[in-house]
């Protein structure tokens, strides 16, 4: 087969994608499998205004926050689970310059699932009550049409990009998961499913026949992706399930980094804007720590 | 030999145990840090743990919401991530991996789940979003996360709250983000919660009920060793006459050995000390 | 652990679970891996008055049918792919006995999703103009609570009960689906969240240690059944992925014999209703074909 | 020497491939018997496979819906059923095996697909319900099927009827069960279906195309061999002035050696004769 299109992109590029304002939601969960590379570009690169949609975020919007890119977040959680809470979010928050909408967290995946149905709204019967609707003039009450009961209407997510990392994919942009998959990964497939500019960082880009011998896993197939963009370790410091655990150790300095925006600033120095790559940043991480992070996926 | 006196733990793990009824489903998040890990996550499982072993052998534990019976004689520590390989990995008889999934949450499938909050009120409100006004809050928390699903669509819910003083036993939440009983049942019914809310109220003092025809919170018993003052000084609400309420029963011997021999042995789920 | 609970019985008392004027769904998909010796054992009863729900039906409603055994259907197909049209079903819809209520096929699986989901209807912006919409009352217009775009309610499912046919599960409930499933395999688990009566007929009950080594494959949890029924070959005619292949020749067999009601009462005394349980019927088609219908899951 | 002169499939499919841009996804729903099999199936696989090999090699092949990009050179029969094991074994490079799934239908990932019917009116409604009054069918069919689907969601759809009688070209199809264009175009947009509806009605007689204003079928070609007075006695609506119709167009000799020596060499997918 000739002429089959190549939809390999660079990091620089790739980031070059999103423009200021955007509204972007990051793949992962929590503190796991974040596009953190992708995240540290469009720091780089100085993007602003961004508006983050998501299901449970972590140093992903705390780093944008920490950069000076975000106007608004609509998500159920910002955090770092056992390394506390989120200091750049924080400051941010509370200091009025970033927007937050709360979501319940299985509302914030039912926001993407009416993006997935091409809703504008997704249907939900248990909100009565509490805070989120007191915040939030979008989420809007109705009455099930058939039953009559009572019920709230929130909106889709809506991202106009949706960016997440990946172990594989082919150029074509055939994105495979392991079969042993958790959650995160889960999530992420339902947000390329929900958005047609779907970039997806991978740990590698892999021959058509590692695609063919793993169609079963192709969960997010060449259509549904814009760019693939070869970035080893790209989820760095959040783990990537069946390659690398979380590097808990950067994570602390990250935390410890956050403490004062000076601070902050010293950290993004280093780490962010003095690399020339992405393969500087790793260098700082070193290749002992690299190593000591790998995880193995199920042989069989 | 006398075995040692229960830890506070070993006291609350078996008090819920007598909670929880034959072939119900529980669910207990994974929450980290130390007091929080241990009301959120161990304290819960070794309740559940105890359940299994003794009146609830179908009882289903839902370890980090997501895996069906773990193994827990497997675990080299207790997991401090909620979605980490070591858990692929923890043999169990189901993992969710998905949503929806195994557990149809907006049918109800969850009997009972387990949360924790930085404020809880007397109406059993709770708030894990901020601390003071929405717009410019003088402290940012986490978000909602989960807890209005557990607080609107779970069978019940009991709250783990591991610090009790002035400052999370407030009057009002600052931010409600997850229901109690704001008008009692019927207020909750009016608000089209037809299931769930808090059941109790768990904490290092005490444990809290409600009556849920006011909706508001009653002290069901004090631990051993605090005082009704202690409680009172730590509590920003009133608490009532508190003269009839009864000390918060202990676990029997044979309950104490199932967790120290059976469950926990290698004290990786709680502490060998009090507390 | 002492004291599990089993949840194993007979097809006949699993059977007995199902009153007259049920509304059941069953579980496959078009004439595939349909629980059809419960159907059997449904005819054998005598059941009367029942409604299927479901998503494409195949030789389960012809059966049922033909047996007397049913006043509605609520579906997106009823026939026997290559094996032509379902005869007993076309007689009695249009004999005017069966009323038929059709809903478009991704839509039949919404409305299972609705029932999942604990809703009473399922959001659906495309059916203008179809004439599903005339026939059916039930179903009902509503504005967009957002956009303000009209859009149909479609009601909920609602199966009272449902019974799949699956390759395996333990005693106490806990049921595997195979890694390599196919769509009728991923239907049996959306039908199995969508109620609290759940009858499961697998090949084969297992012991817990062979659930535990296939945890990621237990798609339905002990919870969400209520009876377990061994029944070797309980799909038959219709395959069992994984397990054996479509009974061509019995499916003809069938086909011919539903040519009119008389011939298909025989059909009914010869395989439903003279054998004494289902060994018997698996002698009558006999162990060379059984064999012979063999697949083989993947290896790995 | 020469070749023998292209068969109705082949200049069908050939026809086809052309309609078909670069990156597109098309879908095609596992039909059985020979003639639906081999207009519902075998020739939009022919026709989509000569488009990646010649203009269109980024386009997406979706075989039963559910297997992408399949490798056909492995078939060694047309698969006869939509979900059997055969298709879990056949390479491909992606496989759906949920709903929803890799093809986000609502959101219209389907560029075109194919479709059967046993009715299809001047207005280009299709019906696989029921011959007569749906209450009391004069002959029941199978059912909607994907049929409000693929006329609503996808596109544009080619509605490919193996037979061309009157009974099956009729004023006004006995149920809609996949809506063309009542009202034309504006018709559509009034009943919010914004997107997609029949592109070409492919026959064994001629290709329809739509006067997409008024919303009304009309002769775009006609096969070798067919009479206009032929096409008008197989039809049971009016067909206007046919005068000026062109013949349907042949393959190429490339076409026509691809589909013969690449595509289908062993003559799985199209039959090795005129028909």
């Amino acid at each position: 087969m000739l002429g089959l299109k190549s939809k390999r992109m660079s990091l620089r590029d790739a980031v070059g994608l999103v423009p200021n304002g955007a509204r972007l939601a990051i793949g992962g969960f929590a503190v796991y499998q974040k596009p953190m590379a992708f995240v540290r570009e469009l720091v780089r690169q100085g993007r602003r205004d961004l508006t983050i949609v998501g299901s449970a975020n972590s140093c992903d919007v705390d780093m944008l926050a920490g950069g000076g890119c975000l106007t608004r977040v609509e998500t159920s959680y910002v955090g770092l689970e056992k390394h506390g809470l989120a200091r750049n979010f924080r400051r941010a928050a509370e200091s009025g310059v970033l927007q937050v909408i709360d979501y319940p967290e299985m509302v914030s995946w039912d926001r993407f699932r009416a993006s997935q149905e091409g809703l504008a709204f997704w249907p939900i019967p248990f909100l009565g009550g509490n805070d989120v609707l007191k915040y939030n003039a979008e989420i809007r009450p109705f009455a099930c049409p058939i039953s009559g009961r009572p019920m709230h209407a929130v909106p889709a997510a809506n991202p106009e990009i949706v960016v997440i990392h990946a172990i594989a994919a082919d150029e074509q942009g055939n994105v495979v998961f392991p079969a042993r998959r958790l959650l995160p990964q889960s999530g992420d497939v339902l947000f390329a499913r929900s958005c047609e500019r779907v970039i997806v960082t991978v740990e590698k880009i892999v021959s058509k026949a590692f695609i063919r011998r793993h169609a079963r896993l192709v969960e997010v197939p060449s259509y549904r992706t814009t760019s693939i963009v070869e970035v080893p370790y790209g989820a760095h410091p959040t783990p990537a399930l069946g390659r690398y655990l979380s590097d808990d150790n950067h994570l602390e300095e990250y935390v410890g980094a956050s403490a004062t925006t000076e601070m902050f600033n010293r950290y993004l120095e280093r780490y962010v804007r003095a690399p020339a790559d992405h393969f500087a940043y790793l260098n700082l991480i070193g290749a002992e720590r690299l190593a000591d992070l790998q995880d193995l996926d199920s042989l069989l | 030999m006398i075995a040692p006196p229960p830890t506070l733990h070993e006291i609350l793990a078996t008090l819920l145990a007598h909670e929880f009824a034959d072939e119900e489903v529980g669910f207990t998040g994974l929450l980290t840090g130390a007091a929080a890990a241990a009301f959120g996550t161990a304290i819960p499982l070794v309740s559940m743990e105890l359940a299994r072993r003794t009146h609830a052998p179908n009882l289903t534990i839902l370890l980090a919401g997501c895996y069906h019976n773990p193994d827990l004689r497997e675990l080299e520590a207790l997991p401090d991530s909620e979605h980490s390989a070591m858990l692929r990995d923890l043999p169990s008889e189901s993992q969710m991996i998905d949503y929806p999934g195994q557990w149809v949450l907006k049918r109800g499938d969850i009997d009972f789940g387990f949360s924790s909050a930085v404020q809880v009120d007397q109406e059993g409100n709770i708030n894990s979003v901020c601390i003071g006004p929405h717009e410019r809050p003088k402290v940012r928390l986490v978000g909602p996360i989960l807890q209005p699903e557990h607080m609107a669509l779970f069978g019940r819910e009991y709250v783990m709250m591991p610090y009790h003083e002035k400052r999370n036993f407030v009057e009002k939440v600052d931010y409600v983000s997850g229901v109690g009983y704001p008008g009692g049942l019927a207020g909750r019914h009016a608000l089209a919660l037809d299931r769930g809310g808090p059941a109790l109220i768990v904490t290092p003092k005490c444990i809290f009920d409600f009556n849920r025809d006011v909706g508001r919170m009653i002290v069901k018993s004090i631990h051993p060793g605090v005082s009704v003052e202690a409680l009172r000084t730590a509590t920003d609400f009133e608490l009532g006459d508190l003269s009839g309420v009864p000390d918060t029963p202990l676990p029997t011997a044979g309950e104490l050995r199932l967790i120290r021999e059976e469950i926990d042995p290698r004290h990786i789920l709680l502490p060998n000390r009090q507390i």
